[in-house]
């Protein structure tokens, strides 16, 4: 049978792989996909942890359900922005996004 | 070795390369398909992991939409077919540094965790898993604020979208 | 269990026996006859294409006073094989620059959405190939996979009338796929459940009895879904060639083709089960093989409907498929659902009450949705009336002419 | 109406008419004179009816008409006030009565009622005349009313209010108030021509030193209440109270002085301010700037006479502690006084050519005699002189006021600029105004004594009897010589004003006044003459038993016991026989043939000491001198420069500078340099570090990331190492 440490060690590697995508792609969209990556890390680790400690209960698949809705959300909102950006920057570099500084 | 053990391992190993691949291949439409594959990958865990709701789920919604919107934006937003140069910034090496401690750091504080190393419990009525998750999520004294707050999330998500994003010609 | 009532059950308990007596242990085994019946399964739907494609083609002609192929073999049966043989021997274009893995695996996808919605669906008591509780869900992300492969066959053949085509039909697919869901929700509702079978076994009243609205709106976004009929633009011949296939060719045109019958016919199978009763008939219970007649007669009733309304109406503009689906199907759909929703609830609440006859509940209440249904018809017409006086007025006021239209700088810079 | 009631009422009418007139009818002049003649006329009734009520009473002096209510509560006891109608008070209200109200009749025709309106007259000036052309055409100037005509009615009824007031009251209190509301018109009516700046400076000199007086009174009243507990003459005349306040002695123990003299001596101080004795008698010349009805009713029969009234009142007081005619201390000072005062003023009078002033100086010296008869203790001499010099003096003044009157007519007809009121340039007016000169020369044959016939003798007489009889040699001696002065100057006037020839032009064309002026001379005369008769005294050797001695017997009813009558001496009587003829005729033969321009025949004769004389002896310069100028001084340099200036804003300004100067040096070594340095160096610093740490700010999204997560791993760090160790 799988051990839970599995699972957290498969997520949490997925985890550093979103964040290596976000830290270090240079496309805002890239950027997106490394916190997508994250997000799917944490879901796994939910049901995971909702298989592993509490099969009973709920709360491990609300919660995933809810990361479900608010991963949509911000993808959505996020591309829109990128999209918007381009248009008015004509670039989705994240370095060339740089103006809200002093 | 167990049969499921075989699965995980390999469908993990797919879902990692995928992965990585999704953050180092430099057309972003192609990092954008290998987010695709991760993304079943992770549907294939929920299967294995006796969540088939969450499994389809994961494809409807991640697949199925977020997949597509990402395509779409990557399509949107490019002057020219092809890119061109690196696709990772200058000290790609410190984000691979923190990346690394990160993982570190995790696994470290997951193994000095108690429960690091539970075995998966038998799972007893499956049937009535869906109908309690469907009850839990609308009865006032289990989680109908999160879900009630997600689908405001959701609403405020799609007019933000619109109008950011919207032609402001017409 | 003998083989004239089920013959498919049957030769799958023979072929497991068969293989345990081999010494394999039950999993694999098991494995290995799921793996066969995934097979056949699959091979049966592209056969059935074959036959689906040379039904069409007889149904254009009679409708339009012509024979249509009758050349190879008796009536043309045989007409669709020449076709798949042309069409096989056809060389592989790839259109310069485009990405090649992308553009080979688009048909793939397009073709594999289409398969995988037949894992689901029930022929028979006994046959269906999974049955998953959350068959309705399953429907509806292997719909969304379908759209992806459009995208990235317009996107990948490095064309600009492809990827315009690409985007259009992409926008028809997703904007559609909202209104078939909220149908399918109510189904779902009524039967209490979301596996297929199960939802097959509710249906002691057809549910399209139940919900007459839900079965029209169900009907319609699976026709713009498949992109055939009225809502076609994906391949609009007249207007953008072929649309995102134009760069195909060979194999992966065929490809596209098969994926695209199929697809056709698989909603209409969707439609017999979850509003006809799928295999519901007398004595479907027993026969299981009667069942699976039962199914098909109902699947190519649908059919025929759907290749009528092809034939008949005229292509739609692609701001009035849209303006129809977000302004007509999607809210109509949404009122639906609630209403039988409370429906249902008042329905049992109230059950208990009424000391109906064990029987009869049922019946009594598909009346009522029947009713409720009805109402809602006339609600509808009667706001369409008032809005169609409105839509004439406007469409008369004198348009500008000669107005440069300002190019749209959002689709391509 | 009771006696009581109707002496509560006396001095209502005229309080009503000043309120009236200033409040409602300013501007029309006859009715505010209708009214105002109708209030003297009230109260005239009103004390005629007390005067006749009084006499009938049988030993009205006992148990006088009094009624007494409470006014101010001091404590559980209450100040009562009153009144108090005795043969003391019912005689002075008779003389009151009549002056008053003929002053008020002939100030309708003083200030020419019925003459049309000034050219150019002004409030305050006056009224010089106005041209009126005559049914054949040609111009000719006739004197113009008065402007100010009513408000001059309301002074003078609230001066009869005050007057009537201090006669009724029964109480010092009341009594003082009355004084005050006299002094204050004094004040208002001597300055009644308010533009010349001489009646300016005469109503102020004339308040200033009656107000004194009037300090050291209020002394005395306060040092009496507080002795003695109450100020009602009921209580303050009872034996017990007399001989405890003479027991106990003074306060500050003054020159050895008794309670009774100290208080006698504050009160009398008062009078010396308001009846003009000598050191306090500078403002009575000056204060005949105002209007003559003035002149005749203040400075000569009320208000001066308010003051010899008071200590008549207070006699019992001031007599208390002599045994046997020894004179008390305040009584020798009052003797002193009075003398000294006679003979000064007669001195002066006789070197004045001013009609009106002549009149002031013999008014002085008047007083002089009564105040000297109180002194010798002839009380029922003094009040008798009291009375008929009230009657003849007002209608001296009267008539004064009708000469001015008449040559002023003449002096508008003929256009000539000469002072109407100086005796050298009349002459002759016996033919112009008959009236006036016959009524003028009975006032003036009573002023110095004319024997038999006039009152002025049988009183004046009674006094050098008396001095005579109590052996006052030096006091008889004085007096004698003050009466011989009286009658020369008296004679003057009389020969300068109305015989001989006019000397000028004006004095030619005089006329006669009109009625409104020359009735109420008339009446006056006729008092002038009649009331002596009422004091004959039995032992006169013809005429003594025919009328008894009225005066003897009601007014000396007052005091406790009756004085003693005087046996009959003759010598009293042949000197003041030769007194008044001889001055008389020496006065007429003088002055017989004074021709215009001519020196005045006594300044040849005494040269030097004429002029002496006529500047009053320069009292005015010498009170100049000790206070006016060094009350300026006072004010102006010593308070006003060095206190005020020097001292005060002095300090100000010092502390100001210093105050300046400690702000100047905490802002320039403390505030700029430590508090503002401060701020500027923390917004500086601040700025700088701004400035450095600016640089984290790239705008790039990923190297906040980064930094926010090695953070992150930090505080993991720190958390699993150290936190799960222990």
């Amino acid at each position: 049978m799988i051990p839970l440490s599995w699972y957290l060690i498969f997520a949490a590697l997925l985890f550093c792989i979103g964040i290596y995508g976000v830290l270090v792609r240079k496309n805002a969209i890239a950027i997106l996909m490394g916190i997508e990556l994250m997000l799917n890390a944490v879901n796994v680790n939910l049901i995971a942890f909702w298989r592993y400690r509490d099969p009973a209960g709920v709360a491990g698949q609300a919660f995933a359900i809810i990361v479900f809705a608010v991963a949509a959300a911000e993808v959505a909102v996020g591309l829109a922005l990128i999209i918007s950006i381009y248009r008015r920057r004509n670039s989705v570099v994240a370095d060339d996004i740089n103006l809200l500084k002093w | 070795m167990t049969v499921e053990q075989i699965i995980f391992l390999f469908v993990a190993a797919v879902t990692l390369i995928a992965g990585i691949s999704v953050v180092t291949s430099r057309n972003l439409i192609h990092s954008a398909l290998w987010l695709i594959l991760t993304l079943s990958g992770i549907a294939v865990f929920y299967v294995l992991l006796n969540a088939g709701f969450f499994a389809v789920i994961q494809v409807v919604i991640y697949i199925g939409a977020i997949a597509i919107l990402f395509i779409f934006a990557a399509m949107l937003t490019r002057r020219v077919m092809q890119d061109t140069g690196p696709q990772s910034n200058s000290n790609w090496w410190l984000g691979a540094v923190v990346a690394l401690l990160f993982f570190a750091g995790i696994t470290l504080i997951l193994i000095n965790w108690q429960g690091f190393a539970t075995q998966a419990p038998m799972l007893t009525n499956t049937s009535g898993q869906l109908s309690q998750l469907g009850l839990a999520l609308v009865s006032p004294d289990k989680y109908v604020l999160p879900f009630e707050l997600a689908s405001v999330l959701l609403v405020a998500g799609m007019i933000g979208a619109i109008f950011v994003a919207g032609d402001k010609k017409q | 269990m003998n083989f004239i009532i089920d013959p498919i059950s049957f030769i799958a308990n023979w072929l497991m026996n068969l293989l345990l007596s081999l010494g394999l242990s039950p999993i694999v085994s098991n494995v290995i006859v799921k793996f066969i019946g995934a097979f056949l399964l699959g091979t049966f739907g592209f056969s059935l294409v074959i036959f689906t494609i040379w039904l069409e083609r007889k149904l254009y002609a009679r409708i339009q006073d012509r024979f249509g192929p009758n050349r190879v073999g008796p009536w043309g049966i045989f007409q669709t094989f020449p076709d798949m043989i042309k069409i096989f021997t056809k060389e592989y274009i790839t259109p310069v620059g485009a990405d090649k893995i992308v553009y080979n695996l688009a048909p793939i996808f397009s073709v594999s959405a289409v398969l995988l919605t037949w894992a689901v669906i029930p022929f028979a008591p006994t046959i269906v190939g999974t049955d998953l509780n959350v068959g309705v869900l399953y429907l509806m992300a292997v719909g969304s996979i379908g759209a992806l492969g459009i995208i990235l066959a317009g996107w990948s053949s490095n064309n600009k009338y492809s990827l315009l085509g690409a985007f259009r039909s992409v926008a028809q697919v997703v904007s559609y796929e909202v209104p078939m869901i909220l149908a399918l929700l109510i189904p779902v509702l009524l039967g209490q459940s979301m596996g297929v079978n199960s939802l097959v076994y509710a249906q002691d009243v057809w549910f399209i009895f139940l919900s007459p609205i839900a079965a029209l709106i169900f009907f319609l976004s699976c026709l713009a879904e498949t992109g055939r009929a009225p809502f076609d633009l994906l391949e609009a011949e007249s207007e953008l060639v072929a649309g995102y296939q134009t760069e195909y060719s060979g194999l992966k045109f065929g490809m596209f083709y098969v994926g695209e019958f199929l697809h056709a016919f698989t909603i209409s199978a969707l439609m017999a089960t979850l509003f006809l009763g799928g295999w519901r008939g007398p004595w479907a219970e027993q026969v299981p093989i009667l069942g699976v007649a039962w199914f098909f007669i109902k699947a190519f009733l649908v059919y025929f409907f759907v290749v009528l309304i092809r034939i008949s109406m005229p292509r739609l503009r692609i701001d009035q498929m849209l303006n129809f689906n977000w302004k007509f199907l999607t809210p109509l759909a949404l009122v639906l659902l609630i209403i039988t929703a409370i429906v249902e609830k008042s329905f049992m609440v109230i059950a208990p009450s009424l000391n109906l006859m064990e029987t009869a509940i049922p019946w009594v209440r598909a009346g009522l949705h029947l009713s409720v249904n009805l109402i809602i018809i006339l609600i509808t017409v009667q706001i369409l009336k008032t809005h169609r006086v409105k839509e004439v007025q406007i469409v008369g006021k004198p348009r500008l002419v000669a107005v440069a239209p300002e190019p749209p700088a959002s689709v391509i810079s | 109406m009771s006696t009581e009631l109707l002496a509560w009422l006396l001095p209502l009418p005229p309080l009503l008419v000043f309120f009236l007139i200033i409040l409602l009818t300013n501007r029309h002049k006859a009715l505010s004179h209708s009214i105002a003649v109708g209030a003297a006329l009230l109260s005239w009734l009103g004390s005629m009816v007390i005067f006749f009520r009084a006499i009938q009473t049988e030993h009205l002096g006992l148990n006088p008409y009094t009624s007494a209510i409470n006014w101010l509560p001091t404590g559980d006891t209450w100040l009562r006030i009153g009144v108090w109608i005795d043969p003391l008070s019912a005689a002075t209200l008779f003389f009151v009565g009549w002056t008053v109200l003929m002053i008020f009749i002939y100030s309708v025709g003083y200030h020419n009622y019925g003459q049309p309106q000034g050219d150019h007259d002004k409030k305050g000036l006056q009224p010089y005349g106005a041209t009126v052309a005559d049914e054949h055409g040609h111009k000719h100037v006739v004197p113009s009313i008065e402007p100010m005509y009513a408000r001059f009615f309301a002074f003078i009824g609230l001066f009869a209010f005050g007057m009537y007031t201090l006669v009724v009251s029964d109480n010092l209190l009341t009594l003082f108030v009355g004084w005050e509301i006299m002094g204050l018109c004094s004040y208002l009516l001597i300055g009644f021509w308010y533009q010349k700046p001489s009646a300016r400076a005469a109503m102020i000199k004339a308040f200033l030193t009656t107000r004194v007086g009037d300090v050291f009174m209020l002394l005395g009243i306060a040092y009496l209440y507080s002795a003695v507990g109450s100020l009602s003459y009921s209580e303050i005349f009872k034996p017990e109270t007399l001989n405890m306040l003479v027991a106990t002695p003074a306060v500050g123990g003054f020159l050895g002085l008794s309670a009774a003299g100290m208080i006698g001596i504050l009160l009398f101080i008062g009078t010396i301010g308001k009846s003009a004795q000598w050191p306090l008698h500078v403002w009575l010349p000056d204060a005949m700037e105002g209007p003559t009805p003035v002149s005749a009713m203040i400075h000569a029969a009320t208000m001066v006479s308010a003051g010899v009234y008071m200590v008549i009142r207070m006699f019992p007081l001031l007599q208390a502690g002599s045994e046997h005619g020894q004179l008390t201390p305040v009584m020798t000072l009052m003797t002193v006084i009075g003398a000294f005062t006679a003979i000064f003023a007669a001195t002066i009078a006789v070197a004045q050519n001013d009609i009106k002033r002549v009149l002031a100086y013999s008014t002085i010296s008047q007083l002089g005699y009564m105040i000297a008869a109180l002194g010798i203790g002839a009380y029922v001499a003094a009040a008798f002189h009291l009375i008929t010099h009230a009657f003849f003096k007002a209608l001296l003044f009267l008539g004064s006021g009708s000469v001015i009157h008449g040559v002023e007519h003449g002096v508008l007809h003929t256009g000539e600029h000469v002072d109407p009121q100086d005796m050298f340039n009349m002459g002759g007016l016996r033919k112009k105004m008959p009236i006036t000169f016959w009524t003028f020369l009975i006032g003036g044959l009573a002023l110095s004594g004319f024997p038999l016939v006039t009152a002025g003798f049988w009183s004046k007489d009674e006094i050098l009897a008396d001095a005579f009889g109590h052996g006052h040699w030096v006091v008889f001696v004085t007096l004698a010589l003050a009466a011989l002065l009286t009658a020369f100057y008296t004679g003057r006037q009389i020969t300068l004003t109305f015989l001989g020839k006019p000397r000028t032009e004006s004095a030619n064309h005089a006329q006669e006044t009109p009625w409104t002026m020359t009735l109420p001379l008339v009446v006056l005369a006729i008092f002038s003459i009649g009331i002596g008769w009422a004091g004959i005294s039995e032992s006169f050797p013809i005429l003594g038993g025919i009328i008894p001695n009225f005066a003897h017997e009601f007014i000396g009813s007052t005091l406790a016991e009756l004085p003693e009558v005087l046996p009959f001496n003759i010598w009293p009587l042949i000197v003041s026989l030769i007194v008044a003829l001889g001055g008389l005729t020496t006065g007429w033969l003088v002055y017989r043939n004074q021709k215009v321009g001519e020196e005045d025949p006594l300044k040849i004769a005494l040269g030097p000491l004429h002029t002496l004389l006529q500047n009053k002896y320069y009292f005015d310069e010498l009170y100049d001198r000790i206070f006016v100028r060094p009350a300026y001084w006072m004010a102006d340099t010593f308070t006003n420069q060095i206190l005020d200036k020097g001292i005060i804003d002095g300090t100000l300004h010092f502390v100001a500078r210093i105050a300046s100067s400690v702000g100047g040096i905490l802002r320039n070594y403390f505030d700029k340099p430590v508090v503002n340095g401060f701020g500027d160096f923390v917004g500086e610093g601040v700025k700088k570090v701004g400035q450095s740490i600016k640089v984290i700010q790239t705008g790039r999204v990923q190297q906040y990331l980064i930094m926010a997560l090695i953070l992150a791993f930090g505080a993991m760090f720190y958390f699993v190492f150290t936190l799960l160790q222990n």
